[in-house]
């Protein structure tokens, strides 16, 4: 059952993909990859990763795309990027991508399957208070240390603004 | 014996002392040393001579090891035997005559010291020629004396012309040189060693192969044209008139030119066996004097006149070698030296007395007012033409009776040389009267300062006179002095006897002929001279200029290898190593590193397609392989 | 070719999309999405060698992943709106500084 | 007096005066200029001395300095003289002095690189031409291009960074190949004796293959034939002569080509005498090519230096010739061939130097040298004719030597029946002379010649220049004059060479102790 839902959501986020990178408007393109995170998100749930897949959707789409839809909205001006969207480089960007992407698909296929040491049946380990515990029991100091992180990040984004302005 | 070495070593003396300090010393000092000093050598020859006569054993005297390594060794050495001895009296005796004689001719230039310097280092490089006792020492006299007559040649530096005259003098000498150096290779390769005695030794002894002989005798005969200023090489003679006039005497009429004889009167073991090479001597000799008697009737430069009928004595001499009389060649020699240095002698009188003019059309009408030198003059063209009293009737006689007799001799090249002779005795009384006798075109301003020629000058050119007339009588004893070393099977005989006294009046007819044929014209009707002049039209401007042998050269040889170095070499194959070997190479690599640059274009999505590319490549290697 | 070797391959193919993104793009915001694309391939990757292992260090290292990611957007954000504030365009072509 | 010190104080001497330049203050003073002549004057008294000293068979051992350098790889600091190298060692230790005495007024002479780097330059040529280990010789082989490198830098023309530039690279290019030699050698005797020895007695003895010897040959050759610049490698010639400052290029044409036919001598016939043997005819018909083409193309240049220039092309051309005749008169002939061009052709740059000196650029327009200064003239005319191969210069024994050499060989291979065309070079060689002849009195005419224009107030020569050039004329005339007693000192180094190539019997060199002597201390041989 979960099979089909992988696939789907699989090829759903591979097409949400495709249309950031052809999208004219950058508004749209945003749009896309909030869809595309989403579904990335819904993969995880399948996985049974919930943990991750909340975080996803609550971080990634929440914070950042609002973000950048905020950006977005304040910079947009139709300059040169707005006709022509794709660079000279497009034609041969493509192929090489293309040539990348087989040469990994056919790398990752000759993996060798191995057997998962433990049953996926024992999959629900990863729910919100099972994975919560066990975060908290080792992670906590890590915890702390990322959210001095956040701080940092939002002094040094603020300072690199004041300090461009009277530039 | 060891005053030998001092005979080419004083003229060396002289020639440091006035080279070095030369122009610090007063006139008359430089003077005496110049003169003093060969007349020194004049007399240690004879004293040798003296010698040579009594014991009749050639003097030989080795100084020291000259170059020794084990496949050559050659050593400084000289040899005095009658061939030597009598180059070595000519070349000393006429040396120190024309030394006094340009003492008075040269009393008025500027660098005095400095020509005389040249004059005893002609001296010295003639005398290391005469007296050398093998190739080596021939030919670094033989290369020495090209170069003391290109330093005379062009004594006047300030006119370009007598510089480019020394050049082609040189240039052409050196052409004759490189046949002389392979001669002198190929005998080595045989004999095995430079001395003249050994090569004349084993030669007699084995001869190789005809072929091998005729080159040798060929390749020699080739140097010696160079030298002697004979058909194929004689294009520098005329234009080595621009020295001045004793330089003329010395070098182009009494010793320079005679060496080319000498060469092949000492090499006469070889040419004995090579039969091709004697013809070729003898005609080519034969084809000179002919071709040189044509082309002195045409000149009107009293100079060239007697620079053209150089190279036809010297072709009789070329003729006498070629017909095996060797003695006879250098009897010609000897009696030429004397009445053709006084000749050369005679016209630098003339010149001096009409301060430069060489022209004979501007002169004329002169006898009555330099006698003496128009009396002495006269002698040495009779000499000259052959009439018998004088020198040169015995010894142009003794050569024509060789062209009959000799074994490779004919009628042919007998008659050649009659008319060569008849030819002679006809420019020479053409010369005499355009100078001497008819009304006197000489311009006024000169017609006043013609003077009689100083004491200095008048003494040598009567010594000289008196010589070419008493010099013809030794002739008999000339020969049997020189037999030791040239002597060759005389065709006696009784109903030859009567023979030669028949070719000896027709020489002296012949002889005559030519003067009142010159006398006629030029005395009596100059008009009718021009008419032949115009009938005879192309013909005459071809051998008035000299067979066109000097534009020949000058145009094909030398223009063509100017224009090779030009614009073949320097433009072409210069430029082409220049662009192969550093414009390609550097170009190759700017271009090469002009690429590379073009890869950073500050495009930063380049970059990363970059990236991406070389990603691909790696990941595609690891799908090939893994 | 089970499902996880599936998603891991599917991560591939998500991060080379992003990447095309990177190098087609001319507008910056744009080629600061398929940044996040390529973040998100990677992320799924992890989760997925994550639960196939059932390892929990491998899940609490997307969380740190997406602190670093959010903060990183900031910093992104701010450098963006300094370069548009100098060259009023956002093209990336305008910035050629780096020309060797 | 012959003992290593005075070899090893040879070497060392203007190394050492080298040294004490930096420290002297610069400004105007004569005084570097004067303690470089001292150091230059030293060693030509030492060259001088062992060069009297030495006869033929004086024992190597007695004349050689051996100091293990880099013991691990065989490479000693062995410099010794033997009959091969005394030429070019009295040569070059003559050149330097006169070199700085002509160009004692020029502005670059009060510069203390400009002293400097002729010291180091006579250094690493002595160097070069003493020593008995290939490697040793290698690394001189190539430090001698560094000074010479940053002369014509520093001091040259206007272009001459393109001079400069294309100089070093074509050198460079030859002494690559050189390098790959030396190795490939190193390696074939440790093969054959156990452990890596470069000392040439050594590598003598070995027994190379014939592809082993082919490829040392080619390599050889190839740097040689760049270095002395022959036919088709000359293209830096024309270009480094004209632009390097007169005592860069007085040095170039008098020692540094020298290097190339030494290298030839010492390198490519013993190392692979079979190789060379069969290869002689191709190189003596390169070499004879280089004769002609020098001497056409300097027919008609226009400017004096480019003129010299060819020429020694051309006079290159004769050594390369008599060298691979392989018969002990042309060797004999090549020897004095590497003397007497080397004195005349430093001599002749030196001249046109005095000239440029005098009149500045347009020395190139003068004439009538003979009216303004009779006695410069008369030296230039004595330089003229040794480089014309007059008798009784050194340019004739030389010449005739090698011709001589050259016949000899190309008639005995045209009767053994393998071919004409040494004879047929030989042959045109001796056309080669007329047309030395013919450029170098065309060059007299030019400058000596002429119609005198009244402005030119010339000095003529004064005290320094006549002393500078009076050695120089001296080995000019007592070559061309006597040249048996200096013949005989290289004449058992000849015969060991010749009977190499005729192969008749290995060379027994004195049994080379690769054990260390002590430097010094004439009696611990």
């Amino acid at each position: 059952m979960s099979g089909i839902f992988i696939a789907f959501f699989s090829a759903l986020a591979v097409v949400f993909a495709i249309m950031v990178i052809t999208m004219r408007q950058p508004m749209r393109a945003a749009l896309s990859l909030v869809a595309h995170m989403v579904c990335l998100a819904a993969l995880y749930a399948c996985l049974g990763a919930h943990v991750v897949a909340v975080f996803q959707v609550l971080i990634y789409v929440g914070a950042v795309m609002v973000f950048m839809v905020y950006t977005i909205m304040l910079l947009d001006d139709r300059d040169m990027s707005y006709q022509w969207v794709f660079s000279r480089l497009a034609l041969p960007a493509v192929v090489v991508a293309g040539l990348v992407a087989a040469a990994l698909w056919v790398l990752i296929g000759r993996l060798p399957v191995t057997a998962p040491a433990i049953a996926t049946a024992a999959g629900d380990s990863f729910t919100f208070s099972s994975f919560s515990v066990a975060f908290m029991q080792h992670y906590w100091f890590h915890f702390e240390l990322a959210t001095v992180l956040l701080l940092i990040g939002i002094i040094a984004a603020w300072a690199a603004v004041k300090e461009g302005s009277n530039g | 014996m060891n005053h030998l070495m001092l005979i080419p070593l004083l003229p060396l003396v002289g020639f440091l002392i006035n080279g070095l300090i030369g122009s610090r010393l007063p006139r008359w000092l430089v003077s005496v040393i110049a003169c003093g000093l060969p007349a020194a050598a004049f007399a240690l020859t004879i004293g040798a001579f003296t010698l040579l006569r009594t014991t009749g054993t050639p003097i030989a005297e080795t100084l020291f090891t000259w170059v020794g390594a084990a496949d050559i060794k050659v050593d400084v050495a000289l040899y005095f035997d009658q061939v030597s001895a009598v180059m070595c009296l000519v070349v000393t005796g006429v040396g120190t005559l024309i030394h006094i004689y340009s003492a008075g001719y040269m009393s008025h230039d500027k660098s005095f010291a400095r020509y005389f310097a040249y004059l005893n280092l002609f001296l010295f490089f003639m005398l290391t020629l005469v007296l050398g006792k093998n190739l080596i020492m021939l030919f670094a006299g033989w290369e020495g004396v090209g170069l003391a007559s290109y330093l005379l040649i062009g004594f006047w530096f300030e006119d370009r012309e007598k510089t480019n005259a020394g050049l082609k003098a040189f240039v052409v000498n050196r052409v004759g040189d490189t046949g002389f150096v392979l001669a002198a290779f190929l005998i080595f390769y045989f004999t095995k060693t430079l001395d003249f005695q050994g090569i004349n030794g084993y030669f007699a002894a084995t001869q190789p192969s005809l072929l091998i002989m005729n080159t040798i005798g060929i390749l020699l005969l080739f140097g010696a044209c160079g030298k002697s200023a004979q058909i194929p090489l004689h294009v520098w003679l005329p234009d080595a008139m621009a020295g001045p006039t004793p330089v003329s005497a010395l070098i182009h009429a009494a010793t320079m030119v005679t060496a080319g004889v000498y060469l092949l009167s000492r090499m006469s073991g070889v040419f004995l066996h090579a039969p091709l090479a004697m013809d070729v001597v003898a005609w080519g000799g034969a084809l000179t004097a002919f071709v040189g008697a044509t082309m002195g009737i045409t000149q009107y430069n009293i100079k060239k006149v007697l620079a053209y009928s150089t190279m036809s004595q010297i072709g009789y001499m070329f003729m006498a070698c070629g017909l095996g009389a060797f003695d006879a060649g250098m009897f010609h020699l000897y009696t030429h030296a004397l009445f053709k240095a006084c000749l050369f002698l005679g016209a630098g009188a003339i010149i001096h007395a009409l301060h430069g003019e060489e022209d004979m059309r501007k002169m004329g009408g002169l006898w009555r007012k330099i006698p003496l030198t128009f009396g002495t003059f006269l002698f040495a063209s009779l000499a000259l033409s052959g009439v018998p009293p004088f020198a040169g009737f015995f010894s142009k006689d003794e050569i024509l009776w060789n062209a009959w007799s000799a074994p490779n001799g004919s009628p042919a090249i007998w008659a050649i040389g009659w008319i060569a002779a008849g030819m002679t005795a006809f420019y020479m009384t053409r010369a005499i009267i355009m100078t001497f006798f008819g009304e006197s075109n000489v311009p006024e301003k000169v017609e006043a300062g013609i003077h009689e020629a100083p004491f200095s000058m008048a003494s040598v050119l009567v010594i000289l006179a008196a010589l070419s007339l008493v010099g013809g009588f030794i002739g008999t004893r000339f020969t049997g002095f020189l037999s030791p070393v040239l002597g060759h099977p005389v065709a006696e005989g009784a109903a030859a006897g009567g023979m030669e006294h028949i070719l000896m009046g027709a020489s002296v007819a012949i002889a005559a002929c030519g003067i009142l044929l010159g006398c006629f014209l030029y005395l009596g009707k100059r008009t009718l001279v021009e008419k032949i002049r115009d009938a005879v039209g192309p013909i005459y401007r071809l051998v008035s200029n000299g067979y066109y042998f000097d534009a020949f050269y000058y145009k094909v040889v030398v223009r063509c290898v100017d224009w090779v170095s030009e614009s073949v070499l320097a433009k072409v194959t210069e430029t082409t190593f220049n662009f192969v070997a550093i414009e390609l190479p550097s170009g190759g690599i700017n271009m090469v590193s002009r690429l590379f640059s073009s890869l950073q274009t500050g495009n930063v999505q380049a970059y990363v397609l970059y990236v991406l590319l070389g990603l691909a490549l790696i990941l595609w290697w690891g799908v090939a392989h893994a | 070719m089970d499902r996880y070797q599936f998603l891991v391959a599917l991560a591939g193919l998500i991060f080379t999309l992003g990447l095309l993104g990177v190098v087609i793009r001319r507008n910056l915001l744009v080629v600061m999405m398929c940044l996040e694309i390529m973040l998100n391939a990677v992320v799924l990757s992890f989760v997925t060698t994550a639960v196939r292992t059932q390892s929990i260090p491998g899940v609490a290292m997307t969380f740190f992943i997406y602190v670093a990611a959010s903060c990183e957007v900031a910093l992104a954000m701010a450098i963006m709106v300094i370069l548009v504030r100098r060259r009023h365009s956002l093209d990336v072509g305008t910035f050629q500084d780096l020309k060797g | 007096m012959l003992n290593p010190t005075t070899v090893l104080a040879l070497f060392v001497l203007p190394l050492a005066f080298a040294l004490i330049l930096p420290v002297m203050t610069e400004r105007g003073s004569v005084l570097p200029r004067i303690v470089t002549m001292v150091g230059m004057l030293g060693v030509l008294a030492l060259s001088v001395t062992i060069f009297v000293g030495y006869d033929g068979s004086t024992d190597p051992q007695l004349l050689a300095v051996n100091v293990p350098w880099i013991a691990s790889l065989g490479v000693n600091f062995h410099l010794g003289v033997d009959g091969m190298n005394i030429y070019l060692m009295l040569l070059t230790s003559l050149l330097f002095p006169v070199v700085l005495a002509c160009t004692w007024k020029t502005a670059h002479a009060d510069k203390k690189l400009y002293l400097g780097l002729l010291l180091i330059m006579e250094t690493s040529l002595l160097g070069t031409f003493l020593s008995q280990n290939l490697m040793l010789f290698f690394v001189f082989w190539e430090a001698v291009l560094i000074p010479m490198f940053i002369l014509i830098l520093t001091f040259g023309g206007e272009n001459r960074r393109k001079a400069a530039m294309t100089f070093f690279m074509y050198t460079m290019v030859g002494s690559i190949l050189l390098l790959a030699a030396v190795i490939l050698l190193g390696v074939e005797s440790l093969h054959q004796t156990g452990s890596w020895n470069f000392e040439f007695s050594t590598l003598y003895h070995l027994h190379l293959s014939t592809t082993v010897q082919m490829f040392v040959f080619v390599a050889v050759v190839l740097a040689c034939l760049i270095k002395c610049p022959v036919f088709p490698f000359h293209s830096w010639l024309p270009l480094a002569y004209y632009e390097a400052p007169a005592a860069g290029t007085a040095l170039m044409a008098g020692a540094m080509s020298k290097m190339g036919a030494f290298g030839l001598l010492k390198l490519a016939i013993p190392l692979c005498p079979q190789v060379s043997v069969a290869f002689a005819p191709t190189i003596i018909l390169l070499a004879v090519i280089s004769i002609l083409y020098g001497a056409v193309l300097a027919l008609r240049q226009q400017d004096f230096k480019k003129l010299i220039a060819y020429s020694s092309l051309s006079h290159m051309g004769y050594i390369v010739l008599g060298i691979f005749c392989l018969q002990q008169s042309s060797i004999h002939g090549s020897l004095f061939q590497i003397l007497s061009h080397g004195v005349a052709v430093a001599g002749l740059f030196l001249m046109l130097d005095l000239l440029e000196q005098r009149l500045g650029a347009s020395y190139k327009q003068l004439n009538a040298l003979s009216i303004y200064a009779p006695r410069l003239a008369v030296t230039l005319m004595l330089f003229i004719l040794a480089s014309v191969a007059l008798p009784l210069t050194s340019g004739f024994t030389s010449e005739f030597l090698i011709l001589f050499g050259g016949f000899q060989h190309g008639l005995q291979l045209f009767n053994t029946g393998n071919g004409l065309l040494v004879l047929v070079c030989v042959i045109l060689a001796c056309s080669g002379m007329v047309l030395g002849a013919g450029y170098m009195l065309r060059f007299a005419r030019a400058i000596l010649y002429g119609k005198a224009n009244e402005e030119i107030g010339m000095k003529d020569m004064n005290l320094r220049e006549t002393i500078a050039f009076v050695p120089l004329l001296a080995i000019v005339v007592i070559i061309g004059i006597w040249p048996y007693p200096v013949m005989i000192k290289a004449q058992n180094a000849v015969e060991q060479l010749t009977a190499l190539a005729a192969g008749t019997q290995q060379v027994q060199a004195l049994p080379q102790t690769t054990t260390t002597l002590p430097i010094g201390g004439a009696d611990g041989h």
